[in-house]
C-alpha cells in the first residue's frame, strides 16, 4: 500500500472540505452551518443515493447474487454489534457497552457516499443494489440493542411504560427517517426506471459531488466540536473506535471473498461494516438505553470513526481488497 | 386574571414525544414549545446545530392550576432523573380563556 | 380514459414523492423537513416558473389570442368563488362559506407546475403566458371574499379598525410574497429574454423537476398531518373538496373550447380552475374572516383537493380535454 | 431595579402586525418576539413548519409597568377573542436601562 | 423545590461569548439560548434575519441562587451599559437537580 | 460613457433580481427570505469563487505579476481606511469615524462576484488570483480601525477585559468566516486542480449565476429594509458613501494603471476598493469599538454604497477602465 493510493483519496474535494471544517473549529473560526442546512444537505444525499440505486437495479434486476450480497450484509450487521458487546463489556459498564455496540454495528450513510465517490475515482465498479444493503444494515444492530438491554439490564423502577415505549422504539429502528427516505427513494428509482432518472438526475446526480463537500464540510465542524470531549472518553474506547472499524472490515473483507462476492461491492461491505452510525442509533440508544452516555458514544463515532474511514479507512480497505481480488 | 403556575421544562429533543404523552396522562392541552435551543448544564453543552439531534434542548412551558402540577409533580421528577433536564415554576397570572381546554 | 393515462401521471416522481411524504405520516416516521427549506422550495419555484414564462414571453411576444386567454382565466377565478360561495352557504355558516369559496377560487402554484410536468410527458405545448394566467388568478377570489364579508357579515363590534385593516388584507390579496415574486420574476423573464434565461436555466430550469419532487415530499408530510383533522369536518364539506374541482375543470374546459383555447393552454385553464389555495388566500382569510376556522378550510385544500388533483384530477382534466380537441 | 409587569402572548403569526399596532397605540416601543414555535391550546395543534404560516404560533413578551398595561388590558382582551392565543402576566423587576423607551 | 432567581438577558449576538465569559467568571455552569430572535427597545428594530448579525438579538436565561445574582449584579450592569440589551429578573422555583452544577 | 454599457449590467437578472427584492419593501409586500437560507446562499458563493480561484491559480501557477497585483490590493486596503478615517473625524466623533473608515476600507464578496459576471458579459478575461486579493483584502481594515482605536479612544473604564477582547477581535479579523472559507476553498481548489474542479463545477461553478440572483433578492430586501434608517444618518455621510467610492476606485485604478495591471485584473481591484463590508467588519467594529453605532454604519454600506456599486458603479468603473487601457 503506497502513499498514491491514500493521496487519490485525501485530495478529493469533499475530503479536503471535512478537514477544511475541522480546522475552522481548531483557529477558533466562528464559521457555523446552521441548522436546518445540514438536514437539507442530509435530506439530499439520502435521496440521491437511494434514487440512484434505485435506477441501477432497475436495469440489473434482482438475482441470486444480489440476494446474497444482501444476506451477507444483514449478517454482518447482526454479527458485529454482538462480538462488540462482549469486547466492550469487559472494561465498560453495561449501559455503553450496549450503546456502543449498536452504534458500531449500525452504519454511516455519508462514509459509504464517500467511499463510492473513491470508487469512480479509481475506476471501479459496484452494484446499485448496495444501497439496498446499505439500508438494511442500519437497523439490525438496534434491535440487538434492545435484546442485550432487555437481558443485561434489570428491571428497576420503569417497567409500567415498557409496552408503549418499545413501540416507540422499534419505529426508530425501522421507520427512522434515513432508512425510510433511504428506501423511499428507493423504490421510486425502480419504479420510475430510466425516464424518472432522466429528469431526477440533474439534481440528484450532476450536483451530488459538489453537496457531499458541503455536507462534510459541516460534518467537519461538527466532528471537531466533539473532539475536546474525547477527553473524558478514555484510551481504551479511543482505540476500538480505531480499532473496531478495521477489525470490521477484515472480517467483512474474508466473508465476501469466501462467498465470491464483486470487487466493489465486497469494499462497500467492508466499509459499512467498519462504519459507525451517528443519526440513527444514537437517537435510538438516547430513547432505549437512557443511562448510556451520549457524550461517550457520539464523540467515539463523529470525531474518531468517521474522520479515520473517510480520510485513511477507504484506502486502507481498498488496498485490502484489491490484494485479494488483484 | 387567574392564578397559575408557569411550568418551564428544558430537556433533550429526542424525549419530546414522552413529555407530551405525559402532558396528556394529566390532561395538560395547552403548551408552548420552542425547538433547536442551546444550552449548558450538569450534561453538558448542548450546541443545538447537531445532526444527530441528541445534543440539541427544546424548551417547553404550560401555564397550569398549582393543583394539576402537584398531580404531575412526581411523574416530572421521575422524568428529570431518567432523561436529564430542568423545570422552572413560577407564579403567573393568565389574562382570560381557558389555559387547559 | 385507461389506467395508462394515470399511471403516465402518477409514474412520475414528483407524484410519488409526495405519496412517500404521506406515507411517511401515516407510519409515523419521524421524517420531517423543517422550515425554512418548505420555503426556499417554493420561493425556488415560483423564480423559476415566473422566469420561464416571461422568457416564453419574450419570444411569442403578447397578442390576441393571449388576452383573450388572460381575460377568461380572469373570468373563471371571480366566476368559481361566486357559485361556491352560493353552494356552501345552504349547509355551513356564512363565515366559513366565504373563506372556502375563496380559498377554491385561487389557485395553487405547485398544482400547476406539476401539470406542466404533465404535460411536458405526454408531449403537450402550452403557452408561457398561462403563468400570467396563473398570477391573474390567485388575487380575485380574495376580493370577492372580501365583498362578500362587507355583504353578509353584519358589523358586530369591530368597526374601527375597518380601514386600516382593509389596507393590510388587499395588500395580502395582490401583493403577497407567490404573486409578487411570481410577477416579478415573469418581468424578469421578459426583459432579459434569451441570454437572461441562458445564465438563469442551470439553476431555474434544469433543476426544475428535482425541486419539485423534494417540494412535492414536503406537501406529502404537511397533507396527510392535516388527514386526521377531516374527521372534524364532515360529509360534505369533503365530497365539496372533490367534486368541486372537477365541476370547475368542467366550467373552465367548456369556455376554454367555446373561445377556442389551444389544447395545453385550456388543460392548464381548467387544471388551475380546478385547484384551490393553501398559502395566499388561508392568510388572507385569517386577517379578513377570523371568525371562520382555518381547522376547515385548510385540510379541504390541502389534504383532500390538492391531492385529489395531483393524481387523478390531472390525468381526467387531460381525458376531457384530448375528448374535445383531439 | 425597578418593579415592572411581564406580558407573554401567545397568537398566530398572522396577526403580528396587528398586535404590534396594538404595542404602538399603547406607546410600547420595547418588545422581543420568538418566530416559528409549536405549540397546543384550545384552537388545536400548531406546527410551526407549515408551509402556510396560518397554523403556526409566534411568542411575543413585553415588560413594561402594571399601568401601562391596565390601559392595554381591554385592547389584549378584545385582541384574544378575536383572533385567539394566550396572555400570561407575571411580577419581574427589570435592572437598568428604559424597558419603554 | 427551591427558591432562585431568574435571569432574563436580550442581548446582541455578537456579544454572546463575552457574555458567557462574564457567566464563566461567577461560575454560572447552566444556562439556555434562543438564537435569532426579534425585538425592539431602545437601540432600534432588530430583524433577526440579517445577513450581517450585527442586527439580530440572542435571548439568554440562567437560573441561579439570589446571592449568585448579587455578585454578578454590578458586572450585568456594566456589560448593558457597553453593550445595549435587556436584563430581567423573577422569583422561580427549580423543581430538582442542580441548577448550578 | 453611454447608457447601453449600464443596461449591460442592469439587464442582467441577479441586478435585476436586486432591484425586485428592494421593491418588495417599498411596496410593503411581505416577501422574506428567513435565515439561513441567506447565510447558504453566501456560503455557496464563497465556496464557489473560492475553488474557481484555485482552480484557476493552480493552471497559472504564482509569478511576479501576480505578487504584485496581491501586493497593491493589500496596500489599497491599507491606504483606504486611513484617508477614509481622517476625513471623516473632521465631520463626526471618532467612533463612527473609525467604524465607518475600517467598513469602506475593507470590501464586499457579493460585489465582486457581480463585477465578475459583469466582465463575463462584456467578454474581459481576469486573473484567478484577484479571487485571493479580495481575501486579502478583508482584513487590513478592520487592523487599522484596531490601531486608531488604541490611538485615538482614551481607556475609559474598561481597561482590564483588553487582552482577552483583543484575541477575539483579531480573530474576527482574520479568520471570520467569510475569510476562511474563501482561503479554504481556494487552496482546495489548487490543491485538486483540474479534476477537483470537473467534480465540483456542476454545483459550484454551473448554478452560479442563478444562486447569485437568489442570494441578491435577499440583499435587494435587507438593503430596502435599512433604507429609512439613512435619515437619521445625515447628508454628509450619505454623500460620503456615495462619493468615496468613486475616489477609492479611481485612486485603484491609477495605481494599477501605473503598475501595468491587466485590465480586468485592475476593474476588480478598483471595484473591491470601492465596494464597502456589511459582514466582516460591522461584526468587528460591534466588538471592538461599541460605541460607535451600527445603524450608521451599516446602512451606509447595504443601502447605499453597495446598491449603488452593484448598478452604477461597475459600468462606471469599466467606462473608466476603458477609457485607459481601450
Ligand atoms: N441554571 C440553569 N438555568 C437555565 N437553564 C439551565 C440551567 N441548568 C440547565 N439548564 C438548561 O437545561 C438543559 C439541561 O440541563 P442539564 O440536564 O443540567 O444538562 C441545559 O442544556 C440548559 O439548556
Ligand atoms: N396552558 C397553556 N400553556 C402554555 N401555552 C399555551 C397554553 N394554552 C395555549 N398555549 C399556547 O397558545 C397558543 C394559542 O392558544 P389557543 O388559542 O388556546 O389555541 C397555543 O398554540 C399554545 O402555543
Ligand atoms: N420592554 C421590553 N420588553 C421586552 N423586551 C425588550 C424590552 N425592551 C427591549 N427589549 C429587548 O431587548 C433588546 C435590546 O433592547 P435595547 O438595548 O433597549 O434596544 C430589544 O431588541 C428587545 O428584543
Ligand atoms: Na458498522
Ligand atoms: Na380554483
Ligand atoms: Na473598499
Amino acid at each position: 500500500m503506497n502513499i498514491d493510493i491514500i493521496l487519490q483519496n485525501m485530495l478529493n474535494p469533499p475530503v479536503l472540505f471535512f478537514f477544511l471544517g475541522m480546522l475552522a473549529i481548531f483557529l477558533k473560526s466562528e464559521l457555523a452551518i446552521p441548522q436546518p442546512l445540514p438536514k437539507l444537505f442530509s435530506l439530499y444525499l439520502l435521496i440521491a443515493i437511494g434514487l440512484h440505486g434505485g435506477y441501477e437495479l432497475s436495469h440489473s434486476g434482482f438475482n441470486g447474487y444480489i440476494f446474497k450480497a444482501l444476506l451477507l450484509a444483514v449478517f454482518m450487521s447482526l454479527l458485529v454489534p454482538v462480538y462488540s458487546f462482549f469486547i466492550l463489556k469487559r472494561k465498560i459498564d453495561v449501559y455503553n457497552a450496549i450503546a456502543i455496540a449498536a452504534t458500531f454495528g449500525s452504519i454511516s450513510a455519508v462514509t459509504f457516499i464517500t467511499g463510492i465517490t473513491y470508487l469512480d475515482t479509481v475506476g471501479v465498479e459496484y452494484g446499485g443494489f448496495m444501497v439496498a444493503s446499505m439500508a438494511l444494515m442500519e437497523s439490525p444492530a438496534i434491535v440487538i440493542g434492545l435484546v442485550f438491554a432487555a437481558i443485561f439490564i434489570k428491571g428497576e423502577d420503569g417497567e409500567e411504560k415498557k409496552d408503549t415505549d418499545m413501540k416507540e422504539i422499534l419505529r426508530e429502528a425501522f421507520l427512522n427517517p434515513s432508512v425510510f427516505l433511504l428506501v423511499g427513494a428507493l423504490i421510486i428509482g425502480i419504479l420510475t426506471g430510466e425516464k424518472g432518472w432522466h429528469s431526477m438526475e440533474p439534481l440528484f446526480g450532476t450536483l451530488f459531488k459538489g453537496m457531499l463537500a458541503f455536507f462534510l464540510l459541516d460534518m467537519g465542524l461538527v466532528a471537531a466540536r466533539k473532539i475536546h470531549e474525547l477527553k473524558k472518553v478514555g484510551v481504551f474506547l479511543i482505540a476500538f473506535a480505531l480499532i473496531m472499524p478495521m477489525v470490521n472490515a477484515s472480517v467483512a473483507t474474508m466473508i465476501a471473498y469466501a462467498f465470491e462476492i464483486e470487487k466493489g461491492d465486497a469494499f462497500l461491505l467492508a466499509l459499512l461494516s467498519a462504519s459507525a452510525s451517528y443519526i440513527a442509533v444514537p437517537a435510538a440508544m438516547r430513547l432505549s438505553v437512557p443511562q448510556a452516555n451520549p457524550g461517550i458514544y457520539l464523540p467515539l463515532s463523529l470525531a474518531v470513526t468517521f474522520p479515520f474511514n473517510i480520510s485513511l479507512g477507504i484506502p486502507l480497505y481498498y488496498f485490502m481488497i484489491t490484494s485479494l481480488w488483484g | 386574571m387567574k392564578n397559575m403556575t408557569k411550568v418551564e421544562l428544558i430537556i433533550e429533543s429526542v424525549y419530546e414525544n414522552r413529555l407530551l404523552k405525559l402532558f396528556e396522562k394529566h390532561e395538560i392541552g395547552g403548551y408552548t414549545i420552542i425547538n433547536d435551543i442551546e444550552g449548558a448544564g450538569g450534561h453538558g453543552l448542548k450546541t443545538g446545530d447537531d445532526v444527530t439531534g441528541v445534543f440539541s434542548n427544546i424548551y417547553v412551558f404550560t401555564v397550569c392550576e398549582a393543583e394539576v402540577f402537584d398531580k404531575m409533580d412526581k411523574d416530572i421528577r421521575a422524568f428529570l432523573k431518567s432523561y436529564g433536564g430542568k423545570c422552572i415554576l413560577s407564579d403567573v397570572r393568565i389574562l382570560l380563556g381557558t389555559p387547559r381546554k
